[in-house]
């Protein structure tokens, strides 16, 4: 059979590093085709480097057979080449057609004929059932919708051969499953895809091959249906890894969080919590399952402090913390690894070291009478470093240059330090690789079993399943059912968080 | 009427005060919409100012009537190039755009009054024999009232600085080139993965820019100040980076901003013999128009969004 | 990778080098004696100790204007407002220093505090619009400055003096200047504000460097959101990175009124102190270390310029130009680190 | 009283490396020989169409009767901003001049504060008073000038409403506006007299606006002490007069004769302009001290008698007989000390209500 892409014998070079090396990629035409591999493996780059974005120091690309040299993505679409970035390339303040047509917009005497490109857009949409509103504004549109423009933006440059970034790591369980169906029906179109993802059973299901890559190097391409997820984890990660996290059954204590009746707004005063009811026990795991919107990101805003409550009350032990700031809530005894690490997270202009003590920073030994000590400080941040295996050259490295999965691992190394009562995970091990996931997995259980109160939120059935000990469901802004996880099924659960209140666990 | 009256003597002035600030602004709207600051406006107005008040003084007898319109084209024309520094430096080479841009203005002021030494031998150039003039639209300024206050006593350049915003106003948000500066200012890699040159586009704005502030530079100098010396241009190009800001970079935004600086300049001066105003101490009136600048910022403008990516260089492949 | 430092503290010295040398063949070009044009240049600023005094005397205000834009830009905060505050700062502490008697022990402080605190008032608006409404710092500060203008002239002409166009000479007991810095200099006007500029750099550094409420500007600065979420009160440190920077700016015009001129007079127009400030912060790299290095070259650039048409026939222009091309060169460091780095590879 | 500038640049270059041998050999107190005077302007420069340049015209004119040339002889430093004063007299010191000028009355504390230090140069300051033993003051009676510039106005105007345009309010342009108002109301004392100041001497806008709002309030003449504010108003006024060459608009100039600025086609807007002969006094002061009668610790007033005020008559079309009579009349009147014209404000109120 034909291949639509060849690369061939790749080589990257970042200064300082090799990002890919000696590197083969054989995409035949109608197949989806995995690409995996470890955080920082190189997948990106090599993906950047079929997409025209960076130019190879050494190596081939043939498309179709034939030798070409891809100098921009310009090139790249001329080729038939469409590419889903990791972290979309889409224009928060302009439409949705907009954003499709940039670049090659349909004219009408010197102006965009926006006319026109909505009916292109559209048409486009309802052919792969994409169903996306051609005339809304992007920062008013959901993550999964974000990313069926991005796909629609590479099929109206006529794109036959689709690059997906890890699509499914912001997407919603629902989400991914409606993703699944537009590749299935993309590929039925005759277009070929070359998936990135971290999900061994996205792979499973969805690919035909799939081509390994372990620090920069190729390690081959198998055929999915030949192997398994455990083969290919260890493939990618050159050690057994264990799916299944470990953990003996929860012993929960006095209740250290509990929330009673919370109302709270989001940015646009629209009420996203509605007297919500929660309590959290000393030595247990409580999951947050539920569809992206429902008000979880808000809840834990305002338990965190960064979100004002309207009404209710958030009690932490006896203390009541409903709409302290959040030092006052960080010094009562909450931890919080935010969703979004950039933003939230961390200060990426900032050492590392810096970011370890971010809410520490003016307390003993890391400063006396306002004045710093960096001494301790460095200290205390290599010492964070060496045990929660962040991957850095050294403490003195800005935050910004390290992968996301080491910037994550950072900021859970520093949260879980300050020993708090209460850690809030929200989305801990997004696009992370599965080893990294392994390794937070154990971190958050054994905190668990050092009697520490955990609040995770997740969108990932499998991590809520995994790692709880008992899950709530949250609809609406409101918990809508409890149940533990040996007691439910991700079918179940699907179904409650789509409001339907459960017949057996309310039954029990 | 005496209301009428009054606004007959605040509009006219308003306006030519307002007609240079509009062009820079609208320059300033166009290079950071592109992600590039343009602190150096001021510079590139000096600039303006010197070039058309120079090429005024050396070429009237060539150009006869059309002298001041060419003169402005000229000045537009070196501006644009003078602003390649700019771009060179900030796109190019990275460098940090309010640096580069204040760079610009000392360049622009130092090589000004140094060719004027060169060139004229003193500090300052003589007066220009054809500056603009106002004059009156006919037939349009016999309309009862409006006639008296906007078709009559302005500068053909005022018009033209109205009718600019609009067509930038066109530009930047009906056509694919303003699509796609847009674009560039906002979110440049989305940008370069749709095969938008994002230099390319970002050089054209701060060429742009460097020609809508020569333009503005050159109509101060040929309606107001009529020479050009280190005194031409004193702050009006910071006042119209105000103005883009004020305007929320939006051309009609700035069109807004640099209108109500020039009725508050306009009103400050007249007030002292209004009868409402006769009374309050000069002081009051002088710093009125900055006051109430703050005040509407403060008031009711608020929180203004800046194009996300503004300020950054783009380094292909960089995130 | 190679010896970064280096080449961190060679692109400052190229780009100086760079712009003289541009300089050189500018006045080459125009018909100048570029060595004789410099030689006028070095003289009008080291040529004896007068010109050593009152070159280090321009150098003061030039540090502190420096640092107040600096500082504002290391939390992220654009100050194009330092010129105004450092005309309140000026009248303050003339002020001050014309309307009391006081033994000096009381009376210097007081001045110099007066200063920092009129300017710091004057940074304190724009700070807290931009906290507490979200207003453009820079639009306001720009008003600011012609506010500060116009109010300086107004106090000076009807509070402090009696319609007069300046007011008296500050008391000696809140002046800075010395007798024995001037005999030491031939009366120049070199004044013990040398020690406060050079002190607020200390300070400068310390503070940021150095101390929780340093890392806490700096991490507003950087990024607000993950400041809020570590605790930080992001609107206080706004308005506090913006009062601290007016301070120095007004302690900048201390220097000139307590320092250099012992009065303050009507002014018909910016002194520029303050906008001079913005390129000398750039300069510096907003550092303390790199502002005082950058405001002695800006100094000695600025005096020894005085000395060229007179000497040399050269405009004084030429140096607006020079200086103008270094920030051009510094700014594009990249460039010359490109530069420098391919001429490692080559020679090695 | 322009174009003499021209003299001065070119030789610049070649005359460096003289002036430093020149100042090596002369001695302490200068004989006629050895003589030297330089100027320091003020942040105007020695091309600012106004004082500082006519200063400059002054030495020059004093350098070509003694067979000087620039740098050899005489000389001027140009100051960039307030702090530069003295450091530039300290320069001129230095460099061993005898007779230093600070050129307006901003140079007045750095005047004597320099004169102080060295008491065996002479200095003298133009437009203000200055302590010292070896310091002159040469000062203008710019309100007798400006008082014959009200007549002027007062003759000229139609609508019996003149305007008067400052640049920043202070003693000195005080004087300007004293002497004008006192003419004006001398002449007529209906006549009203709308007086601005934009703060500023460099905002030809400001000067703009404010003469379109005095304009079209019916003032029809206009006199501007105001510098590069000035521009403003002349652009104004030949904007008004270009589009209806009948109106009847007029500036007053000030310092020179302004009659150039205000030329537009045929016409010209330019009425009159107040005329202060700064070259006159520093060459006349520069004489005096060249011959050994240095005025020290003196105050000169230079006025009406000298010619150094006088009024430019360059506008002959504008400047009807009838108008010219008058300005005769009252300059008698002031020579002979029949009118004693007010300087400032207060002066003002008691010879208006005298009137
Ligand atoms: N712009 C860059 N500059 C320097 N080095 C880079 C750059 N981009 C990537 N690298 C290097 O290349 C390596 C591979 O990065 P890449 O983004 O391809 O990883 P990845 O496999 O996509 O990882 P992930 O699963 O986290 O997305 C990284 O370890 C990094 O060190
Ligand atoms: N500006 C940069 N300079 C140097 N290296 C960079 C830069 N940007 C990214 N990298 C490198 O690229 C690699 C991959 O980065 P990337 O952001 O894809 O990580 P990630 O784990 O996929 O993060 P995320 O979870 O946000 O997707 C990292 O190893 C990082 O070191
Ligand atoms: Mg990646
Ligand atoms: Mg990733």
């Amino acid at each position: 059979m034909e291949y639509v892409i060849e690369m061939l014998n790749i080589r990257k070079e970042f200064p300082g590093i090799v990002a890919n090396d000696n590197i083969n990629l054989q995409v035949e035409k109608g197949e989806i085709h995995a690409l995996l591999g470890e955080n920082g493996a190189g997948k990106s780059t090599l993906m950047n480097v079929l997409f025209g974005l960076y130019q190879p120091e050494k190596g081939e690309i043939k498309v179709k057979g034939e030798k070409v040299k891809i100098t921009d993505p310009n090139v790249a679409n001329k080729l038939g080449i469409g590419m889903v970035h990791q972290h979309f390339m889409l224009v928060d303040t302009f439409t949705v057609t907009e954003n499709i047509v940039l670049g090659s917009e349909p004219k009408k005497g010197g102006t965009v004929d926006i006319k026109k490109a909505e009916k292109e857009v559209k048409e486009l949409s309802e052919r792969y059932g994409l169903n996306v509103d051609p005339g809304a504004k992007i920062r008013d549109i959901s993550v999964g919708m974000q990313q069926r423009v991005e796909i629609l933006k590479t099929l109206y440059r006529g794109a036959e051969i689709l690059i997906l970034d890890e699509p499914t790591a912001v997407l919603t369980p629902q989400e991914i499953k409606e993703l699944i169906g537009i590749m299935h029906s993309l590929v039925k179109e005759g277009k070929s895809i070359i998936l990135i993802t971290h999900k061994l059973k996205e792979i499973m299901e969805v690919c035909d091959r799939c081509t390994v890559i372990r620090k920069g190097e190729g390690i081959g391409t198998v055929k999915v249906a030949d192997t398994n997820p455990t083969e290919l984890a260890s493939l990618m990660v050159g050690r057994e890894v264990s799916f299944s996290t470990e953990k003996t059954p929860a012993n929960p204590k006095e209740t250290f969080l509990s929330i009673k009746d919370l109302f709270v707004k989001d940015v646009r005063g629209v009420d996203m919590v509605k007297g919500l009811n929660l309590e959290v026990k000393a030595g247990e795991i409580v999951g947050i399952a539920g569809i992206d919107g429902n008000g979880q990101s808000e809840l834990i805003e305002a338990i965190a402090g960064l979100r004002k409550s309207e009404s209710g009350r958030i009690k932490l032990h006896d203390q009541v913390i409903t709409n302290l700031s959040p030092r006052k809530v960080t010094q009562s005894g909450v931890s919080h690894i935010p969703q979004d690490r950039h933003k939230f997270g961390l200060v990426l202009d900032f050492p590392v070291g810096e970011n370890m003590v971010l809410q520490s920073y003016y307390q003993q030994p890391f400063s006396k009478k306002g004045v710093m000590n960096f001494k301790n400080i460095y200290k205390k941040a290599q010492e964070l470093i060496d045990e929660y295996d962040v991957r850095t050259p050294n403490a003195f490295t800005k935050a910004r240059a390290l992968s996301g999965g080491n910037q994550q691992k950072a900021i859970i190394g520093r949260e879980v330090d300050r020993s708090p009562d209460l850690i809030i995970a929200a989305q801990p091990t997004r696009g992370l690789d599965v080893g990294a996931i392994e390794f937070i997995h154990k971190k958050l259980i054994e905190e668990r079993d050092k009697g520490r109160a955990v609040l995770l939120l997740s969108f990932e059935l499998e991590e809520i399943m995994n790692l709880s000990d008992r899950i709530a469901v949250m609809f609406d802004g409101r918990i809508i059912s409890e149940v533990k996880p040996e007691d439910t099924n991700e079918q179940d659960l699907g179904l409650m968080m789509a409001g339907n209140t459960p017949q057996k666990a309310g039954g029990s | 009427m005496e209301f009428i009256d009054i606004l007959a003597r605040i509009i006219p002035p308003a306006i030519f005060f307002a007609s240079p600030l509009i062009f820079t602004a609208l320059g300033g709207v166009f290079s950071e919409r592109s992600g590039i600051i343009n602190i150096g406006l001021e510079g590139l107005m000096v600039m303006g100012a010197f070039v058309g008040i120079v090429f005024n003084l050396t070429f009237h007898e060539v150009f006869g009537d059309a002298t001041p319109w060419v003169s402005i084209f000229v000045a537009m024309v070196v501006s644009a190039i003078f602003a390649l520094v700019h771009a060179v430096a900030s796109i190019t080479f990275r460098a940090d755009q309010v640096v580069s841009g204040v760079a610009i203005n000392f360049l622009a002021l130092g090589v000004g009054l140094f060719l004027t030494k060169q060139w004229y031998d003193k500090g300052q150039t003589d007066m220009v024999d054809r500056p603009f003039y106002t004059i009156d639209i006919p037939v349009l300024n016999k309309i009862p009232i409006l006639g008296d206050l906007f078709f009559s006593g302005w500068y053909l350049t005022s018009y033209l600085a109205i009718i600019l915003a609009f067509a930038a106003w066109f530009i930047i948000y009906k056509t694919p080139f303003g699509l796609r500066l847009r674009s560039v200012g906002e979110h440049p890699m989305a940008a370069d993965t749709n095969g938008i040159n994002v230099y390319a586009m970002r050089y054209v704005a701060v060429m742009i820019s460097g020609a809508l502030g020569g333009l503005g530079g050159s109509v101060y100098a040929l309606t107001i100040a009529l020479n050009f010396s280190h005194a031409t241009i004193v702050g009006q190009g910071f006042m119209s980076l105000a103005a883009v800001i004020f305007g929320k970079w939006h051309p009609l935004g700035a069109l807004g901003a640099a209108i109500f600086f020039g009725l508050a300049q306009s009103l400050s001066i007249v007030g002292s013999s209004l009868p409402l105003l006769e009374d309050v101490p000069q002081i009051f009136l002088l710093i009125a128009p900055y006051v109430l600048t703050i005040l509407a910022l403060a008031g009711f403008i608020g929180r203004a969004e800046a194009p996300k990516s503004l300020g950054e260089a783009y380094v292909k492949g960089n995130r | 990778m190679f010896a970064n430092r280096t080449v961190n503290i060679l692109i400052p010295i190229i780009s100086v080098l760079l712009g003289l040398l541009s300089g050189a063949v500018i006045m080459l070009v125009f018909g100048y004696n570029p060595l004789k044009g410099y030689a006028a240049l070095w003289t009008g600023a080291f040529g004896d100790a007068y010109f050593l005094g009152e070159t280090l005397r321009q150098v003061t205000p030039y540090i502190l204007s420096g640092l107040a834009v600096a500082f504002a830009l290391r939390t992220g905060l654009l100050n194009i407002g330092v010129e105004g505050q450092v005309f309140v700062g000026w009248v303050a502490s003339v002020w001050v220093g014309v309307a009391f008697e006081l033994p000096m022990i009381i009376h210097l402080p007081l001045a110099v505090l007066a200063a920092a605190l009129a300017g710091a008032f004057w940074g304190f608006i724009p700070g807290i619009l931009k906290a507490k409404l979200g207003v453009h710092e820079v639009i306001v500060t720009i008003m600011m400055n012609y506010i500060a203008l116009y109010l300086s002239n107004e106090i000076v002409r009807n509070v402090i003096t009696d319609g007069k166009d300046r007011t008296d000479s500050i008391a000696p007991t809140a002046s800075l200047a010395s007798e024995w810095l001037a005999g030491m200099t031939y009366f120049s006007r070199l004044h013990w504000g040398l020690l406060i500029a050079l002190f607020m750099a200390l300070v400068m550094w310390f503070l940021l460097n150095k101390t929780t409420q340093g890392f806490e500007l700096r991490s507003v600065g950087f990024n607000q959101h993950a400041s809020n979420y570590a605790g930080m009160s992001v609107s206080k440190n706004i308005v506090l990175a913006m009062v601290i920077s007016g301070a120095f700016a007004g302690l900048a015009g201390a220097m000139e009124g307590l320092g250099t001129f012992g009065y303050m007079s009507v002014k018909s127009g910016f002194t520029n102190i303050g906008f001079d400030g913005i390129a000398v912060a750039l300069l510096g790299a907003n550092t303390a270390l790199g502002v005082v290095l950058a405001a002695f070259l800006f100094g000695t650039l600025k005096i020894g310029a005085l000395n060229m048409p007179t000497v040399a026939g050269v405009p004084t222009e030429l140096v607006e130009i020079v200086i103008a091309l270094i920030i051009i060169f510094v700014a594009s460091s990249y460039m010359i680190r490109w530069i420098i780095l391919r001429f490692k590879k080559e020679g090695k | 009283a322009c174009g003499a500038s021209d003299d001065g640049g070119d030789s610049a270059e070649g005359s460096g490396g003289d002036s430093e041998n020149n100042t090596e050999n002369s001695s302490e107190n200068g004989n006629n020989e050895d003589f030297s005077v330089a100027m320091v302007t003020d942040v105007g420069g020695v091309d600012d169409k106004s004082f500082n340049q006519s200063a400059w015209e002054g030495l020059q004119a004093f350098g070509e009767e003694n067979g000087m040339s620039k740098g050899e002889g005489f000389d001027y430093a140009q100051s960039e901003s307030d702090a530069d004063y003295t450091t530039n007299l300290n320069r001129l010191v230095r460099q061993d001049y005898n007779l230093i000028f600070g050129i307006g009355y901003l140079l007045q504390p750095a005047i004597e504060e320099v004169a102080a230090q060295y008491p065996d140069t002479n200095f003298a300051i133009v437009d203000s008073g200055a302590e010292g033993d070896n310091v002159a003051s040469i000062l203008f009676k710019e309100h007798q000038g400006s008082f014959l510039a009200g007549v002027a106005a007062a003759k000229k105007t139609q609508s019996n409403k003149v305007g008067f345009v400052g640049g920043v309010d202070g003693a000195l342009i005080n004087k300007f506006e004293a002497g004008f108002e006192a003419g004006v109301k001398s002449v007529n004392a209906d006549i009203t007299v709308d007086v601005q100041y934009a703060e500023a001497f460099d905002a030809p806008d400001d000067g703009k606006l404010i003469a379109s709002d005095m304009y079209s309030k019916g003032i029809d003449v206009i006199y501007h002490a105001s510098g590069a504010t000035g521009n403003g108003v002349f652009a104004q006024a030949k904007d008004l007069k270009k589009n209806n060459p009948d109106e009847d608009v007029w500036v007053i100039g000030v310092d020179r004769d302004q009659h150039e600025e205000g030329a537009i086609g045929e016409d010209n807007v330019t009425l009159t302009s107040m005329v202060k002969r700064v070259d006159i006094a520093v060459q006349d002061v520069t004489d005096q001290a060249m011959n050994g009668e240095f005025p020290a610790g003196e105050t000169i007033e230079y006025g009406l008698n000298d010619d150094a005020i006088s009024l430019a008559r360059t506008n002959e079309e504008a400047l009807s007989d009838d108008i010219i009579t008058a300005i005769e009349d009252w300059k008698e009147k002031i020579i002979n000390g029949d009118v004693e014209v007010p300087s400032t404000r207060e002066e003002l109120e008691t010879y208006v209500n005298s009137l």
